[in-house]
């Protein structure tokens, strides 16, 4: 098995192979692109924690190190196992006409070469590195979407920049102060540090790069145009992925620099600075949650959702007790497999029908019905409905939240929770169900290679939802590496302060159920089987079902209650035209047409600089 | 009559020569002209604020030969109404329209037309309103028989012996 | 399968049947306003398990209340067609049964079911509701007893009724201006 | 035996639900000065819409009616009816409330599959209820949570020694009880299933077979719903006191709901939103100041 950083290497080469074996054959390039990706899968499932590699030195006595922890490990496998499932949905997917597939694939192999580099790094240098690395190979591709894409990716750009340029300052002023960076050396070093207030700066400005990442309150606007307008296939791996990355700089912001001891206890246990986090969280779940039921556009609805779901996983993350934090790290894996499977699904349905708009499109299931069943198992999964997966992190969280008595919090998480339901049946009602438009009566459904991963994924969540073993597992040692008291759970039985239950029951009592139902189904005489235009109409005869479609405006009565409602993309389109007001007055002022003016400022500067004497 | 109806009337008389005015009510005239004069006359009531058009409707002199058109205008302002009426020829049964005056007309012309067999040029919408797949006179004119129609469309539930006779016998009406 | 050799089920479900009969809640004619009056403290249909379902996918028992226009006509017979087997139809008022006091209009039907199949009949210039639920008790008890099946008479027959129907609306689905 | 007690607590549900159900028509009668159909009529309804043959829109339409069954039977198996427990160790308030959910996705699911708007509008209607109502019920049924560390329903009803919750906790038991009115779909919030206005809603395609499925999951739904609320707020019971307070509680929802007009849709959430929420706050405010009674 190669080493960590002959993977990495690997991958940089990879992606200029990739780029000309995808301009020679666009299939044999990207199914290279999915066996690299699978193989990099292969070498992080069975490396083994704490194995350490040296990588390069650049600063004098510092060394980068890559160092395998169970943190890094758990985050690396959730989103090889996310890009890998996507990677063999491009294979077919590839062939769609309006993106350059070389550049594609080259920048995802650059970008996963970038995610691996993060996960593993064990100082705060060598991970900022390998974060602009991905930072640049996603920015590359985002522009390829469609034609909005462009403005889009300046604007993910942008705010990823902030995030990781106030991490950037946050590393200098430790090193100045106290000239180490790897994590484990930082946190001694905080934990004895008499000031609270350069604890708090470090803290927070580390935080802000996962803010900026995930989506979270201040930073969460690029999120909306970004997964609207991204190439189908790469916003699955954009809002399945790259987000995480987000949360894993919370997770070593919150827990490896153990905030609990740094900070005295602020309410029931949980320092003041997680207190403001997870109140960042909530506001981003209620941004989410609300801004989702309104809009019309599929991609834009799931990625309001993926702003919700980053507020749980760092209200998860935030509370810091045992349950919280898995239930956070739980989260963090339903939420990459739901968000990547439901925009496969997008994307499947995008490559059928060419448009993303809800109230186009309408009765897509009779004929895209595996389509619809990943998209149904993955809005379970995402809205926390007990069978699957999703409930477990959700139940988590509710529960940590009840035993540490935030109810504000706990609120919030239900109408998150709630309004998930909601907004998640708006596609599901819109798009799939209801009346087949006329001009979608011949599409067909997606080839089998794209179908694969779709389906894998439904096992895979279902599989999870009722033997969370292997994820708990993962979490525990996690728990353990960072000094919470790990969960104690057996098999299928999840136990809390609170209560405990056993996804094994509820799956067998739900299925028992199921038979049940069936049974009385079965007895009883079997219904005439009616097509889709024989409806109740109110006694009137109609012709032209497509309007006979109830999608436009789905529930445009909670709309009306907040039309009103206070938009931040706004705020930044003002502050950023207030700044380019500036630099245009500024311009004004400085470059005068006449010569004179350069004369007059040329002796202003070199006066001050006399005055000043260097 | 309220005096501005009066001076409408004057006006009416100042264009039309030998004016039928009949009173029917306090504030309700009657008017009788020629088929030629009715667009002037309707266009000096509508100047004059009888700007609603309550309904346009036919009666069918079948003795005379004659479709008479009744126009009933009603005037928000002071609460006036005139029913302006004129008699057109039975079997050309042909009239100019009003559509350009009251947008309304054009559904009241397609009505008559429907139950009348009245056309009016300038109308082009002469498409059936109310009845689906008429195949027969228009229904409304007196040489339709609506019994005959009935008899050959909805078939009818024979009796085998006479009911309504036994009926009378059982209240006492003959003494069968 | 003639009409009185019934399996035990059927004889069980009928029982069931007329017990809970569901009515549509579409009035075609001036009968309508009768119902109101007879589900209400003093009539009461529904200590006889009868109620108004909003559907015809729900319904058990369609009521023609009073003359039929052809153009109500072409809606009932889809309606009718939309609710689930077994169905039974009430014809009130001597509108239905000889074309009432509108024998003679060139817009209305004068016998019902020359369209569509009748179980009863309710005679009367609109029937008040005391010969409503007396109609009501009688088309149960011919459900108790099996006779009432004139679904039955119109699935066997389709042919006979469909040609009816066209020969007096000319065609039943309508394809006009207002329905694109 | 654990197999007894599920079957135990699925008969309990489908006999004496529908026999509830039955008397409720009965009181809804009597309030509006009629006779009003004997106890047993619902059983009649329910076989009789059994017996019948209707249509099916697609196989999407009969599974999500199979999915919403199912989902209600397995929450309805979690739910301890007073001291008889099918799952001692594993019956979680939120396992239940979000089990509850399948049933209500399927249903969702099953009837805007049949292609019908008015079934979509209603379905929309119906969610956007349960956004409103499910907030305020779950922040003070985490009130009571908090307050005796336990979130397993047994537990909960066991913990309440000395008097019943809903006299500790009074404006969370009456922030409950809105809640409750607003999950049985009762009269003042039957905005999905208006009959009026959207032709009964999600049932607009219902025939016979699934009408009859869909009425036993309303029935099992409604005794979910009612035993919750028995079980957190009104004490230690065994068995058959457990079926009294039952009974109790329905026959006040039904007297509520039988003289109260329908609500419009933004109404109901603005009212869940404002009056229960805000009590449920206080109430909370209550508990973490320890005041309770």
């Amino acid at each position: 098995m190669i080493s960590l950083t002959n993977l990495i290497l690997v991958f940089l080469i990879g992606s200029i192979v990739s780029y000309l074996l995808t301009k020679a054959n666009k299939i044999l390039g990207s199914i290279f692109n999915f066996l690299l990706i699978s193989y990099a899968l292969y070498v992080v499932w069975n490396i083994k924690v704490g194995h350490e590699e040296v990588l390069f030195r650049i600063l004098r006595d510092v060394e980068r190190t890559l160092k395998v922890t169970n943190l890094g490990k758990y985050f690396a496998i959730v989103s090889l196992i996310v890009i890998s499932f996507v990677a063999f949905f491009i294979i077919e997917w590839i062939r769609k006409k309006d993106i350059k597939p070389a550049a594609f694939n080259s920048f995802l192999l650059l970008m996963v070469s970038g995610i691996l580099g993060v996960f593993f790094s064990n100082d705060l240098l060598t991970l900022y590195i390998f974060w602009e690395i991905a930072v640049l190979g996603s920015f590359l591709i985002v522009p390829m979407g469609k034609k909005e894409s462009k403005r889009a990716a300046i604007i993910y750009v942008v705010t990823s920049a902030i995030g990781s340029y106030m991490y950037l300052f946050a590393t200098f002023s430790i090193y100045q102060r106290y000239g180490i960076l790897s994590f484990e050396q930082v946190s001694q070093y905080l934990a004895n540090d008499s000031s609270n207030l350069f604890k708090w700066f470090v803290i927070l400005f580390i935080a802000s790069a996962g803010i900026a990442k995930s989506g979270i309150f201040p930073l969460h606007t690029w999120l909306r145009i970004t997964h609207g307008n991204a190439p189908d296939a790469f916003s699955a791996v954009l809002s399945g992925q790259l987000v995480k990355m987000g949360s894993y700089v919370l997770a070593i912001a919150l827990s490896v620099f153990p905030t609990t001891q740094l900070f005295s206890s602020f309410y029931h246990g949980v320092p003041l600075l997680n207190y403001v986090l997870i109140w960042l969280g909530n506001i981003s779940i209620l941004i989410g949650t609300f801004m989702a039921i309104r809009q019309n556009d599929m991609k834009q609805l799931i990625a309001f959702s993926s702003i919700a779901n980053g507020g749980y996983i760092l209200v998860g993350l935030g509370i810091m007790n045992s349950i919280g934090y898995a239930g956070g790290l739980f989260h963090v894996f339903n939420h990459a497999i739901a968000a990547a499977m439901i925009f496969l699904s997008f994307a499947a349905v995008v490559y059928r029908t060419g448009t993303t708009k809800i109230d186009e499109m309408g009765g897509l299931i009779w004929r895209m019905p595996w389509t619809f069943v990943t998209y149904l198992v993955g809005i379970i999964s995402l809205a926390g409905i007990p069978p699957t997966s999703g409930f477990i992190s959700k139940w988590m969280i509710f529960s940590s939240l009840v035993s540490k008595g935030m109810f504000i919090t706990l609120a919030i998480t239900f109408i998150g929770s709630v309004g998930s339901f909601l907004y998640v049946f708006r596609p599901l009602a819109g798009v799939f169900l209801g009346q087949l438009k006329r001009k979608h009566s011949d599409v067909k459904e997606v080839p089998i290679i794209m179908l694969v991963p779709m389906l894998l994924f439904v096992i895979l969540t279902i599989l999870i939802g009722v033997y969370p073993k292997p994820v708990l597992d993962s979490i525990v040692s996690i728990e353990n590496e960072v000094g919470i008291k790990a969960i104690e759970h057996s098999g299928t039985i999840i136990k809390t302060p609170l209560g405990q239950w056993n996804t094994l029951t509820v799956f067998t009592m739900f299925s028992v159920g199921f038979i049940i139902a069936a049974i009385l189904y079965m007895i009883f005489p079997k219904g005439k089987k009616v097509d889709l235009t024989d409806q109740y109409t109110g006694g009137e005869y109609l012709y032209n079902y497509d309007l006979y479609h109830y999608a436009t405006g789905f529930y445009r009565f909670i709309e009306r209650l907040y039309d009103k409602h206070p938009s931040f993309e706004k705020l930044y389109e003002k502050l950023v035209s207030f700044f380019r007001y500036i630099g245009y007055f500024t311009y004004k002022l400085v470059y005068k047409t006449s010569p004179s003016g350069y004369v007059f400022w040329i002796t202003i500067v070199i006066l001050i600089l006399f005055w000043v004497r260097w | 009559m309220t005096n501005s109806m009066n001076n409408t009337i004057e006006r009416l008389k100042s264009i039309i020569r030998n004016l039928k005015v009949e009173e029917i009510d306090e504030r309700e005239v009657k008017i009788e002209i020629k088929p030629e004069m009715v667009l002037n006359a309707l266009s000096l009531l509508k100047g004059s604020g009888y700007s609603h058009l309550s309904i346009i409707t036919a009666v069918d002199w079948i003795e005379e030969n004659k479709f008479e058109l009744v126009y009933i205008l009603f005037s928000w302002n002071d609460g006036g109404k005139f029913i302006v009426s004129t008699k057109i020829d039975r079997k050309k049964a042909k009239f100019v329209t009003v559509k350009h005056l009251w947008p309304i007309a054009r559904y009241y012309e397609r009505e008559l037309h429907e139950f009348f067999g009245i056309s009016f040029e300038g109308n082009d919408d002469m498409r059936p309103l109310f009845l689906e797949n008429w195949d027969d006179l228009p229904p409304l004119r007196k040489d339709f028989d609506p019994m005959e129609y009935s008899k050959k469309k909805f078939p009818d539930r024979e009796y085998h012996k006479d009911v309504i006779h036994e009926a009378k016998v059982i209240r006492g009406d003959l003494n069968g | 399968m003639s009409t009185n050799e019934r399996s035990i089920w059927e004889k069980i479900a009928d029982q069931l049947r007329s017990k809970s009969l569901w009515m549509l809640h579409y009035c075609t004619g001036c009968g309508a306003i009768e119902l109101p009056p007879s589900m209400t403290s003093r009539f009461d249909m529904e200590r006889f398990g009868m109620g108004p379902m909003a559907t015809p996918r729900q319904a058990d028992i369609l009521f023609i209340t009073g003359y039929l226009s052809a153009k109500t006509l072409r809606r009932v017979i889809y309606t009718y067609e939309q609710m689930p087997e077994p169905k039974y139809v009430i014809g009130f008022g001597s509108c239905t049964l000889n074309g009432g006091i509108y024998y003679d209009s060139y817009a209305t039907i004068n016998r019902l079911d020359y369209y569509i199949p009748v179980d009863l009949y309710i005679a009367g210039c609109m029937p008040r509701p005391e010969a409503l639920l007396e109609a009501f008790n009688e088309l149960m008890r011919m459900i108790r007893k099996g006779e009432a099946n004139g679904w039955k008479r119109y699935k066997e027959n389709y042919e006979w009724y469909k040609q009816n129907q066209l020969r007096s609306l000319g065609e039943v689905f309508i394809h006009d201006e207002f329905h694109e | 035996m654990t197999v007894l007690r599920v079957i135990a607590v699925l008969l309990t549900g489908f006999f004496v639900g529908l026999t509830l159900e039955g008397i409720a028509r009965k009181i809804m009668a009597r309030v509006q000065r009629r006779y009003g159909p004997p106890w047993y009529q619902n059983f009649i309804d329910v076989f009789k819409a059994l017996s019948k043959r209707g249509i099916s829109h697609g196989w999407i339409f009969d599974f999500g009616i199979l999915m919403a069954l199912g989902g209600v039977i397995a929450t309805l198996a979690f739910v301890p009816l007073g001291d008889l427990v099918a799952f001692p160790g594993l019956d979680n308030i939120f396992i239940i409330v979000y089990l509850f959910a399948v049933g209500a996705l399927g249903m969702a699911m099953g009837m805007v599959g049949s292609g019908n708007p008015n079934a979509s509008i209603g379905v929309a209607r119906a969610l956007t209820q349960m956004l409103g109502y499910e907030v305020p019920y779950l922040v003070a049924i985490a009130g009571v949570l908090y307050y005796y560390k336990t979130s397993s329903v047994s537990g909960l009803m066991m913990a309440q020694q000395d008097t019943w919750t809903l006299f500790k906790m009074p404006i969370g038991g009456i922030v409950a009880f809105i809640s409750l009115l607003g999950m049985l779909g009762k009269k003042p919030f039957d905005t999905p299933i208006a009959p009026a206005e959207i032709a009964s809603g999600p049932m607009v395609e219902l025939s016979a077979k699934y009408m009859g499925l869909l009425m036993l999951m309303h029935t099992f739904s409604i005794f979910v719903e009612i035993s919750l609320f028995v079980d957190i707020f009104l004490g230690i019971s065994n068995y058959l006191t457990f079926l009294l307070k039952f009974t109790v509680v329905w026959i006040i929802a039904t007297l509520i709901s039988a003289v109260l007009p329908r609500f419009r849709i933004e109404q109901v959430v603005k009212f869940y939103w404002k009056v229960p929420l805000s009590l449920a706050f206080v109430q909370v405010l209550f508990v973490l100041l320890g005041w309770v009674f």
